[in-house]
């Protein structure tokens, strides 16, 4: 049987090597052309504790990261117990033959340490697995091989017991019977690939986007973000930092965008909702700034390592009074990259905080994306002010250019309501009309792309963030067995792009498939009177593509009944 | 501004101490920048939230400087925003003892370890003004405001030696009924390569007068709390100048100030970036490509 | 002329003694039995900045404080000519004499001052004004002076000065030829009547509820609650105190609610902004606690002393994560004492924090109820846990009851996802259980009261919290101009009362006035699917009843000619 | 907790200090219940985030305390509420340092201040060990971590001296490797009626293993930085306590405890029950009424 897609999940304690097994896998098929995607779950702690890491590899881009489970690699008997369920049923359990698991046809017991220690070292333990897996799918063993000698060139003895161990590792599992069909040989996609995670992208894009300026805290899972700044945001005119809390991240960040830098802060849920009086003043003040919120499950501390699209609403009126910030959330890896240079330059153009969303379930899994193009999505700046004292910075109701200190034009940027030139004011004829230019400069950026197929079509599914790879997958396969469903997307979630909002108020149902319990995005689209109704999860763990086809089947089955909307 | 801008109708009550504050600054402000030939715009005022706070918008000099009024408690950071941002800019921080001692307490130890090169001017009332006289920080144990009817429980905080003991390279004390010493001390502050502090005394006329307690007054036989720091107090000398911020009466002029004083901007400059290889973005990525 | 209603306002500078004498007047006219109410507004500065209040008194129970002005008593040239425009056509304006005003047919200049000395004492001055007042309505003198004999009683000689001022003034005002008709002898309501301001009923009524532990922090308007409670809320097993922010309040009360206290905190928009993680925590830790936010102008520091509504929004979902709080809304005075019963009632029965939303309109303002019956909302208080130790405090899909610290039964309060026992846990099916839990609860709050007349009306308003005066007045006015419009109301914003939902989901039209710009509480029934649309406003100010009566009709009309929501 | 409880699957790294903690933490309180004759669940933990606060699930005593893990940084303000609320409760506060000092700092003056009578065991192990192993306030000037990869800017904090600075009245110092001596400090800073903290080495062994420093190696030829306080120490000499605070090494014992300590609640009862005549709702009502 030939397979076009192949999907390993390594199990065990955290300390045991599943995450490196797994990137490695990932990687060494990666670099053959195959497109891979990672996915790992642990819990919040440091060393030890049930992880896994679930590796997907297919002669086509993957869009989620496998519902079912091909190999599953146990290195304990509770990684066993607690995964096997997942296994499809012409699936195979590898387990490490120190434990016994109870009788079980297709299971391949592999004594790993004795393997890797005949290989000559008990460090190349991952490597006796992925040759017993490399048999399991009939890959020509040259791939690893070739990989190994690329990755360890010059040290030759490393090269040699780990090609050792890949052997063994393939020997013993030649001498089962299990076999899962060959993979395909790889379809190597065009042009440059990256193997990257989401928080690196983001960052990265980031740093395209011209950000020279980041104060952060560290919090799972935005830390990697902070550590790429401090790492990589220094030399002149650039300062990246470590905040005492987010409350300080976010109004150095406001101080910094006042000066007229593009400034950054990273954090979750928890560290967000401490955010929330600095944004508000950034909304009221006029002051462009960034701010990410990779978000984990919640609410509270919540969890800290799970995933969760439920920091929405929050996002969109994190503070008191009257305000509604600019949101964008990626759905992609490849959206993590652009997405930054998209929110760097909303805050400049409108002149205001934005609101990035990402999501643990991208931001720590790697996955090959195209080289990204730095052409596509030109960073833009904000007008500056270069006239002369005694300028009006708040007047009128439009966008006014921004004086930076050291240049004339010195104003008060007030987080009290205001008149033209800052000065704290109690006049209605103000507020209204202070609140009119607030909102009104969000029109600014309505001119966000989207995405939209069979828009014939009455119903249409519309997922955002990362529910974006398993909706997509879910409809194709839908489309595919024949059913009529549009598909829209967008990552600019607040504003919505204008024509999205007129095409999506055609339709007779929008089903938005979301990672939360109250269905945040389709409450929002009805406050537009928009016909939206969700598809909701909260487990921690993304959607499965086939759990997506079966609910959105039946939702739309309903529809053909007549079930309207609550 | 409120000369130039008749919608601006904010008044502080008679006889309220921030107007000599407020004279101080600008001359100060205006002072340096006779100086050093900088222009006024090259100044930051980052004020906190309290009447002291509207300071920033009754600067009433020829030129106005640049100025943040944000929201309660938040000056040093965002004063650490803009310094950090734009090292070349003279960021001052004015605030009321609440703001900066009771919500924004928090951000007075990080920027003394770090040493951020601004200048604080606090305005030490001993109440909370704008909300209409509720305990503040610095109010004695036992007073007795609308907030704490029955005395006040807690132990009032000692600013100056909080200052000190934090770490903060350059604290000074000083009175608004004297606006032209406190100018001079101000551009000493600013002068400074560091974090500096100046707690000015500036009664609340309406909630707490403290103008005779300070002062004195001969006829009702009041000794004044105000006195100035000896000649020979040597302000590099922190145990001394701790002393005297434990001892009794309200000093006057500068209690410490570092000698060898290295500010965070400077320390960037002189051990990060001579490590430092800046990578272009294409390089980046290219650490990524399989 | 007769009339039954006359309403005067106070302008001037700050210490001019504008809120005293509108204060002293509202007392007098209720002392007599007529309905009152008060209406301030101010700078955010401690003394002087322009400054006025308004009385209304009349005859019949008072819904709002007024649309236009009988008699502007005018302080100052500057008060004169910001208010002058709002003074009806046949109404007066009555003018300290120490300054000029141009030409002005209906002005009746005071020698204020020089009438006050002659009375003996130039503090009486507010009397001159009161007698010229009653005059102009032909007021019994006796009212006043009653009022000021019995304010005054066992000081003969303030009493003696004070009346003599009053009578210099009627005098004077006499001399002139301006009249607004006689107001009708009072019709004493019945019962016990108390003159209240928001605050003060709301404070009272969270003493009536139990309320044994109160930690705040100063901010206008809320600062009130605060003092009270400082002042009253001592002795044995109670606590009030002056936090060092808010996030220390919110922070205490939560630790107070766990040790099974009756804990509450006020602020407005910034302070509570600040306590959004705290509420995160309360809800997910299922502690028992009563957040006051008596809105103000937003967003960020925004304007201290002015009216919003803009704060529901953020009051829904202050914090990250799925949680949506329970919200109750006083729209009266009387509101104000009862709601602060309820709020502590569904605090203690769903175990969780509850938001009560006042607004500076009320919180400020004077008016007569009636003494509050202490038998109509009885206090309720949280099921505690009895048992042995080893109790599974979060077991299962519902309520359960709480154990209290001291006694057997100890468990982990938690703000990361847990298990039965309050331990951190991460499995999928847990978060399921917890998140379903926590939201099931407030199953336990949809019974609240509401209002609803014309009720066969395919089209309704329903006002949301202060909006609740003027928009019964619009539309008691609408009713008797003969249109046909339905009338909901209720203080439990969320949860809705289950049956008002259900009520509302029928209506074609639901127009909700709303003192905010983005129709924040339609935008939330709309999320319901109830075709609901706002009227809003965003002056600082509250609604006139005529503008409401303008824009509810327009709206109607438009409904009629076929306009559809968007 | 663990021992019932086998969903919660948290643990602590090999050989991380905590688990010392833990255990002096069980003695002590066992201790204290034997000697007052108070049962367990009159005992509360309020627990920071960070490794460290997982120490209240992690307690596993016959009995539990009660506890709260709530959010990163706010130990002390939800003490305080308990504590208020309770005052016949004992509180404990258990966190780290970056919970503690970074983002909780703003907590400590005010309770010392107001003399909270609560306890708080701080583990110190001068990073972020949760986050893995991001600076914290403690870590040293010049400290390379994940986030400080071009060495730590600021000055690293000194958690005794800020203590005694802002009028902590019981401040000790323990390690984590002696749980006896660490219980018996724990069971004196709980009798001490005020606000008392212990600041305990407690070294994260996987970011910033302080073992062979703390201890010292004969090996290596390294001095161990932690000594006993002498004997002769008074700890009611707050300047004494200074003294050490500041010095080099690491010590272990008292350092300061406050002679004649009224901790907030008794100032209460002292001072305020007897001005204050409780009034009813319906008294109160009657003040309003026309
Ligand atoms: C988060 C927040 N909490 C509370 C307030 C209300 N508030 C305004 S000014 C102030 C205190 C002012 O005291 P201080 O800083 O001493 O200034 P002063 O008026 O005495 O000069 C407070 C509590 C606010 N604006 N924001
Ligand atoms: C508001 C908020 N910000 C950040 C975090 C992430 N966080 C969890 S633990 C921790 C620091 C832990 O350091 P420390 O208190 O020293 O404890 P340790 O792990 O070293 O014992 C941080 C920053 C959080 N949970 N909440
Ligand atoms: S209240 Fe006090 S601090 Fe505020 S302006 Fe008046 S005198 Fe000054
Ligand atoms: S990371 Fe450090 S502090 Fe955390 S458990 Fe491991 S050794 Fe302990
Ligand atoms: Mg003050
Ligand atoms: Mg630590």
């Amino acid at each position: 049987m030939e397979r076009r897609d192949f999907v390993v999940r390594f199990a065990g304690e955290g300390g045991q090597g599943v995450v490196t097994a797994a990137e490695f896998l990932a990687r060494a098929a990666a670099t053959v052309g195959y497109h891979v995607m990672t996915f790992a779950t642990f819990p919040s702690q440091i060393k030890g504790g049930p992880t896994y890491t679930q590796v997907r590899i297919s002669t086509d881009p993957v869009l989620s990261s496998g519902d079912e489970i091909d190999v599953l690699v146990a290195l304990n008997l509770e990684a066993y117990n607690n995964h096997k369920a997942e296994v499809r049923e012409d699936g195979v359990v590898m387990y490490d033959t120190v434990f016994e698991i109870d009788a079980e046809t297709r299971a391949l017991g592999v004594p790993i340490e004795v393997l890797a220690k005949e290989a000559g070292e008990a460090r190349s333990a991952n490597m006796v697995i992925l040759g017993a897996l490399a048999h399991l799918v009939n890959m020509p063993k040259e791939y690893f091989q070739d990989f190994v000698a690329e990755r360890f060139k010059g040290r030759d003895k490393v090269v040699d017991f780990n090609t050792k161990a890949l052997e063994l590792g393939r020997l013993h599992a030649a001498t089962s019977e299990f076999q899962l069909g060959s993979l395909m040989a790889p379809i190597r996609p065009e042009g440059k690939q990256i193997l990257i995670k989401g928080n690196d992208a983001l960052s990265i894009g980031a740093l395209q986007a011209g950000v020279d300026y980041y104060v952060g805290y560290p919090i799972s899972p935005a830390t990697p973000i902070f550590i790429f700044m401090e790492k990589n945001l220094v030399g002149p005119g650039r300062f990246a930092y470590q905040a005492t809390s987010e409350i300080e991240s976010i109004t150095a960040i406001i101080g910094a965008g006042y000066a007229g830098k593009k400034a950054m802060t990273a954090t979750a849920g928890p560290g967000f909702t401490l955010m929330s009086e600095g944004l508000g003043l950034a909304w009221m003040a006029e002051i462009p700034c960034v701010v990410v919120d990779v978000q984990r499950g919640g609410p509270a501390t919540g969890l800290p390592t799970k995933t969760e699209q439920s920091d929405f609403q929050t996002a969109l009126h994190p503070a008191h009074g009257d305000s509604k910030l600019p949101v964008i959330a990626p759905g992609t890896i490849e959206e993590c990259f652009y997405s930054a240079i998209h929110a760097f330059n909303w805050a400049e153009r409108y002149q205001g905080p934005v609101i990035l969303l990402s999501e643990h379930m991208m931001a720590e899994r790697s996955q090959n994306i195209p080289m990204p193009d730095l052409d596509l999505v030109p960073p833009e700046t904000r007008e500056t002010y270069t006239g002369d004292n005694g300028y009006l910075r708040y007047d009128g109701a439009e966008l006014s250019a921004m004086p930076i200190p050291g240049s004339p034009g010195a104003y008060v940027a007030n987080g009290s309501e205001h008149d033209s030139y800052g000065d704290t004011t109690h006049l209605a004829e103000r507020h209204v009309q202070m609140t009119e230019r607030r909102f009104g400069k969000l029109k600014l950026l309505e001119d966000g792309h989207y995405e939209s197929e069979g828009t014939d079509s009455p119903i249409a599914i519309m997922p955002w963030g990362g529910s974006k790879g398993p909706g997509r997958e879910a409809w194709e396969a839908l489309i595919a067995s024949g059913q009529s469903i549009g598909w829209y997307y967008t990552m600019f979630l607040h504003p919505l792009p204008a024509k999205l909002l007129e095409e999506l108020l055609q339709k007779e149902l929008v089903i938005v498939p979301e990672l939360n319990y109250l269905g945040q995005f389709s409450s929002y689209l009805r406050t537009y009177g928009i016909r939206a109704e969700s598809i909701t999860q909260y487990t921690g763990l993304p959607f499965k593509v086939s759990v997506l086809e079966e609910r959105i089947t039946k939702r739309v089955e309903a529809h053909g009944r007549g079930v309207v909307r609550v | 501004m409120s000369a130039k801008n008749p919608e601006y109708d904010f008044k502080w009550c008679p006889g309220c101490g921030d107007f000599g504050v407020r004279r101080a600054l600008e001359w100060a402000v205006e002072e340096r920048g006779e100086r050093t030939g900088e222009p006024i715009y090259n100044n930051v005022i980052v004020a906190g939230i309290g009447c002291s706070g509207n300071l920033v918008h009754l600067y009433e000099g020829e030129q106005q400087p640049y100025g943040i009024h944000g929201i309660h408690g938040r000056t040093l950071p965002i004063a650490l925003g803009v310094k950090m941002g734009r090292p070349d800019l003279n960021v001052i921080v004015v605030a009321g003892d609440g703001d900066f001692l009771s919500i924004g307490q928090e951000h007075i130890a990080p920027q003394a370890a770090r040493n951020l090169d601004i200048t604080c001017v606090i305005m030490d009332n001993g109440v909370y003004g704008l909300t209409k006289g509720q305990s503040s920080p610095t109010g004695e144990q036992n007073m007795v405001t609308n907030s704490t009817p029955y005395g006040k429980l807690e132990v009032g905080l000692n600013p100056l030696q909080f200052f000190l003991s934090v770490g903060v390279s350059f604290v000074a004390s000083a009175f608004s009924g004297k606006p032209r010493d406190m100018a001079k001390l101000m551009g000493q502050a600013m002068d400074h390569p560091g974090f500096s502090i100046i707690n000015v005394q500036s009664p609340c006329t309406t909630y707490n007068d403290t103008f005779e307690m300070l002062k004195g007054s001969k006829n009702k036989g009041i000794e004044p709390a105000l006195y100035d720091i000896p000649e020979d107090h040597d302000p590099t000398d922190w145990n001394a100048a701790l002393e005297i911020a434990r001892a009794d009466g309200v000093p006057v002029g500068i209690l410490y100030q570092e000698q060898y004083s290295q500010p965070l901007h400077q320390r960037i400059i002189d051990t990060i970036h001579p490590q430092f290889q800046a990578k272009t973005v294409p390089e980046m990525l290219e650490a990524f490509v399989l």
